[in-house]
């Protein structure tokens, strides 16, 4: 009998985070291989949601049974969701949770398998702001506005900062890349010469604003976090250039969606009656922490 | 005349058309030739690419691209560039999500919004580079920026979701084949009729070539450019149309990066940039080149890296091997 | 021959009042002219003197500055080139003005298209077409053919045919037959002639004086943009028309001596591309001028280029003697040796000394764009750098030797080439190969459009350095000129070196008769010995 | 010779250099108004954008834009174009940082390294569009697609944290001016000659205004077009050292999308896209509006799509403005 083929898509291969996911399943297959195949793709940047549909589109081509998705838009991945859906595909959503209300109007249910990232920018944020003092004045960098984790990440900072009575001037997207943050990180420096802490949704985007920061001149006077642990921080975490970010454990969330889409595959489980989450663990991540 | 050139003018007046018909084909074998090498690779690399649902699924992913690229390749033979597409198309998808969601207007008025507002895009796009004679490469790298934030600000940076409204331009019609890759194929022969057999498309051609040249026999090039630019503008509005009804969602980030994909099909179909020659059924097979591409690699699970770096081959690929064709037929 | 006296005299079918043109220069001053209805008025004058600008007014292509003209009399002022053609007034441009990608059908009836709601009606265009091109004798061209694909003499022909139009009233020709040798010119002049019987006027601008003589019944004469002479053409010697041109006497050449011919410089043996060139054997020598004559089209630029590798040869060789003296070019790895299919690049040929003033200036001899001191220095940038630094200084000392020798004639040598009149332009590209002298100077209608004082400083040039032992080889529609300057005349006729001739045996009968001759052996099929069916009389 | 053609051209020799000169400081006059005129809007609507640091940083954020800007003027000049400068970049930085963190290497065997690969990817795509006869839109477009690739596996799809090793290249150094400003400020010099007084230059220009021409003249074209091609690649390897010198990061990613915004710096400042025309100088100007443009939007705290459609004004705006000024010289 055929084994299961599942298909992984994620959105920007050039992120180290989609690369950690993408490794995770790899080895997750592999561990499993008389179990299911794997295909893994992804795009180009964070935002070419048109080429994932076409992924979607092509997995279906291929008959594949389940699709595991890291949407690079909330919305717009819905209706070719609930195309693969009522073709009998198993599909199970990770990292960015996808519309509730789009998923409603189609009547369709997706679980989705991943961390809250609204808790999980707080903890960062209240990190953060351990260091800093009432009243002064913080920058936030949002990752691609259309995404709903970003909006919950910013949401989480936001939170963190009111709590600590600390002022966000801005909130400028750096479209989760490197040379994005970078420039609208620089950009908030020179708006607001007394930014003390720059917030990234993301850690590629952190690499950006230190690189920024350091630019200014400003090493050390403006603090920067950021959010995924990829490895280009940790160096960052140790010399205290960057303060803080968070694991979110995507080679976990990616098993964790596999092996959702492989138990329902398994007991035919229809999509209407999978679990409508699987909550994945979010931790804070300091220089401190091993 | 000397002897034997008019023996050799007589002897081809006859069969003139014949051989133009076959010299027409021959044009076509080599990205033919490209195009079945690939399907045969990646049928023989991937077990469920030969299949019908492939290519339907396939022939539904082009309209967008292509009726982009039928009226890029106007614009590349009077020797423009318009890099706006992406963002005009971006635009159209949201104006028209905005009519719909916000204003309450019915879907064909919102369609006919989208539409007119491509017209627009590329009227001005048109307008603005012949009336201070400025290169259309600036005026609509200009455009590309301007266009795309207005698309952010109709949309208010996020995406609209429009729902199933407008869902049958792109919903399978007929064999699985949706309506929207019919007008699209349509269009291609429609736009390559005007371009071979119209006085219009004689006078793109001949603007190409030597706009001078048109000049002084009496036609005038202005109105003329603005209507091609005009045209792919329309053909971006078009094409938003067809995306948002496949998205069932209007994104503010949709087509960026397009131009460049668009004007790549083109090219590979063998219009060259520098004006003067182009061929809309070949921008067709320009098109299905990097479908087919994109496709076949995304079936066979090609890693990223592999992928770009083999999508580079085969765009220099298939230009090498229709450029020796032509080069070998003309000879 | 058209009416020798206007058909009405005293009310002229346009007057041109006080025309004034100025662009950075005054280029004409003060122009009156009164021209009547079937007569042909020859413009004349030196390069540059503004003959091209005023037909240019004349036919709405440019606005005069000062003046005004009237048409019939209303005044007339056309805002642009379809607007003088609806008042029936027609050009013949100077500079070819076709579209090579679209058919010459397309190229004849570009602006009046038929159609029906904008679809082309191609019968109707074909055979528009092929009536339009009958008028000169072009019927053998078929309509559908792109104009790329054409020799740039029927390029000519077929931009004349797109002005003969039955509304015209007044047509003027700039250099019509610059480009065209003696067969098309007739075909030309007889439709001059059935023009001016129905009472056409025609300006006729023109360099060679012997056709004035045949069609002109008056002609004016531009010197400095201002009109010095206007005068019936009848009496009128080929002297006192130079003279007033160019205000003093240039030298009759025809009957020189033959130059005593040096060794034997270059040679080619077979040499053939495709069917365009077919098999030519020729030797050049040393201080001598070999012409080449031919019927537009027979192949002469085809063999030029060949000869210099601007095209390669796919059979046959080029065979480069040894200069005895010179042991430095001796060194050269192209010399003394044959080399098969010719040279591969003009880098080669320049290399081992041979040189070529093309035909084609403006698409393959000059950057329009550029000054005249950057196109005059191209072929040889090493005189004017060291160490790859350009040396300003010397590279202007240098032009400014050119602009005089040649009397180019412009505002500086800081000046765009594409400003500069026609004859003007074609000094520049000539001033190139004086600038490097080799032992071999190719020629491809060197005098193109030149007027005829600067002809004779040209002549003079060619004379000069035939005389220093160089090889020159002279190609030209114009047979007077090369019944003038050349040694020996070689005839092409479709693709083959037909005749040759010695200075003395030949005679314009003779040289036409060879020009059309069918070359020997040559059928359709060169390997075939029938001879071919399809072979017609011309 | 008669004797008024002798005369102007007589007349007019000695004042040709200063009027050569006028002309040269009138072409920049236009770029210099747009600039003028935003770093005046700008110090209005922020008090902290007339500042040494504001200068400073626009200064420090340059250099990558600037030596890419260089070569491609020299692209654009021959009726080419060089679609990879943004891949070369990331693969150049890439392999630098796969040098020191991987292999061991020095800082300056790394530097090296960067810089040839530049080099080898430039000469690849000159090489291929002149031995095939391709137009180089196409060649660099799929090199800018293989090239992505390679950068992708070099780095192994990683952001490379490379440290401060190569830092001091764009660390601040002279009154806050880092070296690599310098560095592009002088290959801008040298380029502007190079361009305007060498023979290189002029065959250049030449190339671009009339290929056969020139081959007619005995210019080989091919070589030429090679090595300005494979001097852009190298520029675009400087930038990726510039570039990860800043970041202290090599991103895989990094300079997609550039390709755009250094040709539209390049035809800002005035060159011209069908080639023989251009300046280097005239580039520089055009590099400084856009980082001006970028530094003050940020700065005022522009929306995104604000920005946007800002941007898309003044790079028409600022063409329009060359333009008129430019032809009014002219008349
Ligand atoms: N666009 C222009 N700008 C500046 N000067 C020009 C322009 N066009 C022509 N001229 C100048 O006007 C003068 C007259 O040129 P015109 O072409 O009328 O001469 P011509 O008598 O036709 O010469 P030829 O016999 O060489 O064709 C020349 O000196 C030329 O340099
Ligand atoms: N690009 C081309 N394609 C096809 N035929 C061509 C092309 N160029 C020239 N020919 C033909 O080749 C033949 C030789 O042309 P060539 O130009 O060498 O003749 P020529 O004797 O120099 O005449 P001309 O006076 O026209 O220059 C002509 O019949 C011409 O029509
Ligand atoms: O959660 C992920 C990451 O944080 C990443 O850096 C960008 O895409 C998001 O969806
Ligand atoms: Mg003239
Ligand atoms: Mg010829």
């Amino acid at each position: 009998q055929d084994k299961p083929k599942i298909a992984l898509i994620m959105k920007s291969l050039a992120n180290e985070f989609f690369r950690t996911m993408e490794d995770g399943a790899k080895a997750h297959q592999k561990a499993h291989a008389g179990e299911y195949t794997l295909v893994a793709n992804g795009i180009k940047n964070e935002t070419d949601t048109a080429a994932q549909i076409k992924m979607i589109e092509q997995a279906m081509a291929q008959k594949v049974s389940a699709i595991v998705l890291a949407p690079a838009d909330s919305k717009a991945l819905v209706p070719v969701v609930k195309n693969a859906i009522d073709k009998g595909i198993i599909v199970v959503n990770i990292d960015n949770q996808l519309d509730a209300d789009a998923l409603k109007e189609k009547n369709i249910t997706v679980p989705f398998v991943g961390p809250d990232n609204r808790v999980g920018a707080k903890l960062v944020g209240d990190h953060l702001a351990k260091s800093l003092k009432v009243g002064d004045k913080v920058g936030i960098i949002e990752g691609v506005s259309t995404t709903f984790n970003a909006q919950q990440r910013t949401l989480g900072y936001q939170d963190a900062m009111k709590a600590a009575n600390i002022t966000v001037v801005g909130v400028q997207s750096g479209n989760w890349e490197i040379e994005k943050g970078n420039t609208v990180a620089a950009g908030m420096m020179r708006e607001h010469p007394d930014l003390v802490a720059l917030l990234a949704g993301n850690d590629s985007m952190a690499l950006g604003a230190v690189a920024a920061v350091k630019a200014a001149g400003k090493t050390s006077k403006v603090q920067v976090v950021g959010y995924d642990n990829i490895g280009a921080i940790k160096p960052m975490l140790a010399d205290g250039r960057v303060l803080a970010t968070a694991d979110q454990f995507a080679a976990k969330q990616a098993v964790f969606g596999i092996e959702l889409a492989q138990k329902a595959l398994a007991a035919k489980t229809p999509q209407a009656q999978l679990p409508a989450a699987v909550k994945t663990d979010v931790v804070l991540v300091t220089k401190d922490s091993k | 005349m000397n002897a034997s050139a008019t023996s050799t003018a007589a002897a081809t007046t006859s069969p003139t058309n014949a051989s133009v018909w076959r010299s027409q084909l021959g044009t076509y074998l080599g990205l033919l030739a490209v195009l079945a090498g690939m399907v045969a690779l990646f049928s023989s690399l991937s077990e469920y690419f030969w299949s019908t649902e492939t290519f339907v699924t396939i022939a539904n992913e082009i309209p967008a691209l292509a009726v982009m690229a039928v009226g890029m390749t106007f614009v590349l033979i009077i020797a423009g560039i318009d890099l706006s597409v992406g963002s005009v198309m971006a635009l159209a998808a949201a104006t028209s999500a905005a009519a719909i969601l916000q204003w309450g207007w019915t879907v064909p008025a919102a369609a006919a919004l989208a539409l007119a507002t491509g017209l627009l895009c590329g009227t001005l796009t048109g307008a603005i580079s012949v009336a201070w004679r400025l290169p259309s490469f600036i005026v609509s790298l200009g455009m590309l920026e301007a266009v795309r934030g207005s698309a952010y600000v109709v949309t208010d940076s996020r995406t609209q979701y429009v729902g199933d409204a407008i869902s049958w331009l792109s919903a399978p019609f007929f064999g699985g084949i949706s309506f929207a890759f019919l007008l699209a194929v349509l269009l291609v022969v429609v736009a390559q009729l005007v371009l071979s057999r119209t006085v219009f498309g004689r006078c793109v051609v001949g603007i190409g070539t030597n706009e001078e040249a048109m000049r002084l026999a009496g036609v005038d090039p202005r109105p003329i450019r603005i209507i091609v630019f005009a045209m792919t503008g329309l053909m971006a509005g078009l094409a938003g149309l067809m995306q948002s009804a496949r998205l069932e969602a209007a994104d503010p980030n949709a087509g960026s990066g397009m131009e460049l994909q668009v004007i790549a099909a083109v090219v590979i179909g063998g219009t060259s940039l520098m004006g003067g020659r182009g061929s809309v059924v070949n921008t067709a097979f320009g098109v299905l080149i990097i479908a087919v591409l994109e496709a076949g690699l995304a079936q066979v699970g090609a890693s990223e890296p592999s992928k770009r770096i083999i999508t580079g081959f085969v765009i220099v690929a298939a230009v090498i091997v229709d450029t020796l064709r032509q080069r070998r037929a003309a000879a | 021959m058209p009416p020798t006296s206007p058909t009405n005299p005293t009310t002229p079918l346009l007057a041109i009042h006080d025309v004034g043109k100025d662009y950075t220069a005054t280029v004409l001053d003060g122009v009156n002219l009164a021209l009547f209805a079937g007569e042909v008025l020859a413009l004349t004058g030196e390069n540059g003197a503004g003959k091209s600008t005023l037909s240019k007014i004349l036919c709405g292509l440019e606005q005069p500055t000062r003046g005004g003209m009237v048409l019939d009399g209303q005044t007339y002022t056309p805002g642009s080139r379809r607007d003088a053609e609806r008042h029936g007034v027609r050009m013949v441009m100077q500079e070819l003005g076709l579209v090579p990608t679209l058919t010459v059908a397309e190229n004849l009836l570009m602006g009046r298209l038929p159609h029906r709601l904008g679809w082309l009606q191609r019968d109707a265009l074909h055979a528009a077409a092929r009536a339009q091109l009958a008028k000169i004798g072009l019927d053998t061209i078929d309509p559908a053919t792109p104009v790329a694909q054409l020799g740039i003499g029927q390029q000519q022909m077929v931009e004349i045919a797109r002005n003969l139009q039955d509304d015209t009233r007044i047509l003027v020709l700039d250099e019509p037959t610059a480009m065209l040798t003696p067969r098309e010119t007739n075909y030309l002049f007889e439709q001059i002639a059935h023009l001016t019987a129905r009472g056409v006027a025609i300006v006729y601008v023109s360099h060679r004086l012997e056709e004035l003589r045949r069609i002109a019944d008056r002609v004016a004469v531009l010197r400095d943009g201002r009109l010095v002479d206007v005068r019936p053409m009848a009496g009128m010697s080929e002297d006192d028309l130079v003279q007033r041109m160019v205000g003093r006497v240039v030298s009759d050449l025809e009957h020189r001596p033959r130059r005593a011919a040096g060794p034997v410089v270059m040679s080619a043996e077979g040499l053939g591309r495709g069917t365009a060139v077919q098999d030519v054997s020729l030797a050049l020598r040393a201080g001598e001028i070999f012409g080449i004559a031919g019927l537009v089209g027979s192949g002469r630029t085809e063999l030029v280029r060949l000869l210099f590798g601007a095209d390669r040869a796919d059979r046959g060789s080029v065979t480069l003697y040894p200069e005895p003296a010179n042991t430095e070019r001796q060194a050269s790895p192209a010399m003394g040796c044959t080399i098969p299919r010719g040279f591969a690049s003009p880098l080669q040929a320049i290399a081992a000394g041979v040189g070529l003033v093309t035909e084609d200036r403006k698409s393959q001899g000059l950057l329009l764009s550029q000054p005249i001191r950057i196109n005059a220095t191209l072929s040889d940038l090493s005189a004017v750098s060291r160490g790859g630094w350009l040396q300003r200084g010397l590279e202007n000392r240098l032009v400014q030797g050119f602009v005089r020798k040649l009397g180019i004639r412009c505002r500086s040598a800081e000046q765009p080439v594409g400003q500069l009149s026609g004859g003007n332009q074609q000094k520049v590209v000539f001033a190139r190969w004086l600038h490097r002298e080799g032992r071999v100077l190719l020629l491809d209608e060197p005098t193109r459009g030149v007027d005829v004082g600067a002809r004779a400083e040209l002549y003079g040039e060619l004379d000069r350095m035939a005389s220093e032992g160089r090889a020159l080889l002279m190609v030209s529609s114009d047979l007077h000129e090369l019944m003038a300057m050349a040694d020996r005349i070689g005839v092409m006729s479709a693709g083959s070196l037909v005749a040759v001739f010695e200075r003395g045996e030949w005679s314009e009968q003779s040289l036409l008769a060879a020009a059309f001759s069918e070359p020997g052996g040559r059928a359709a099929d060169p390997t075939s010995s029938l001879p071919s069916s399809s072979s017609a009389t011309a």
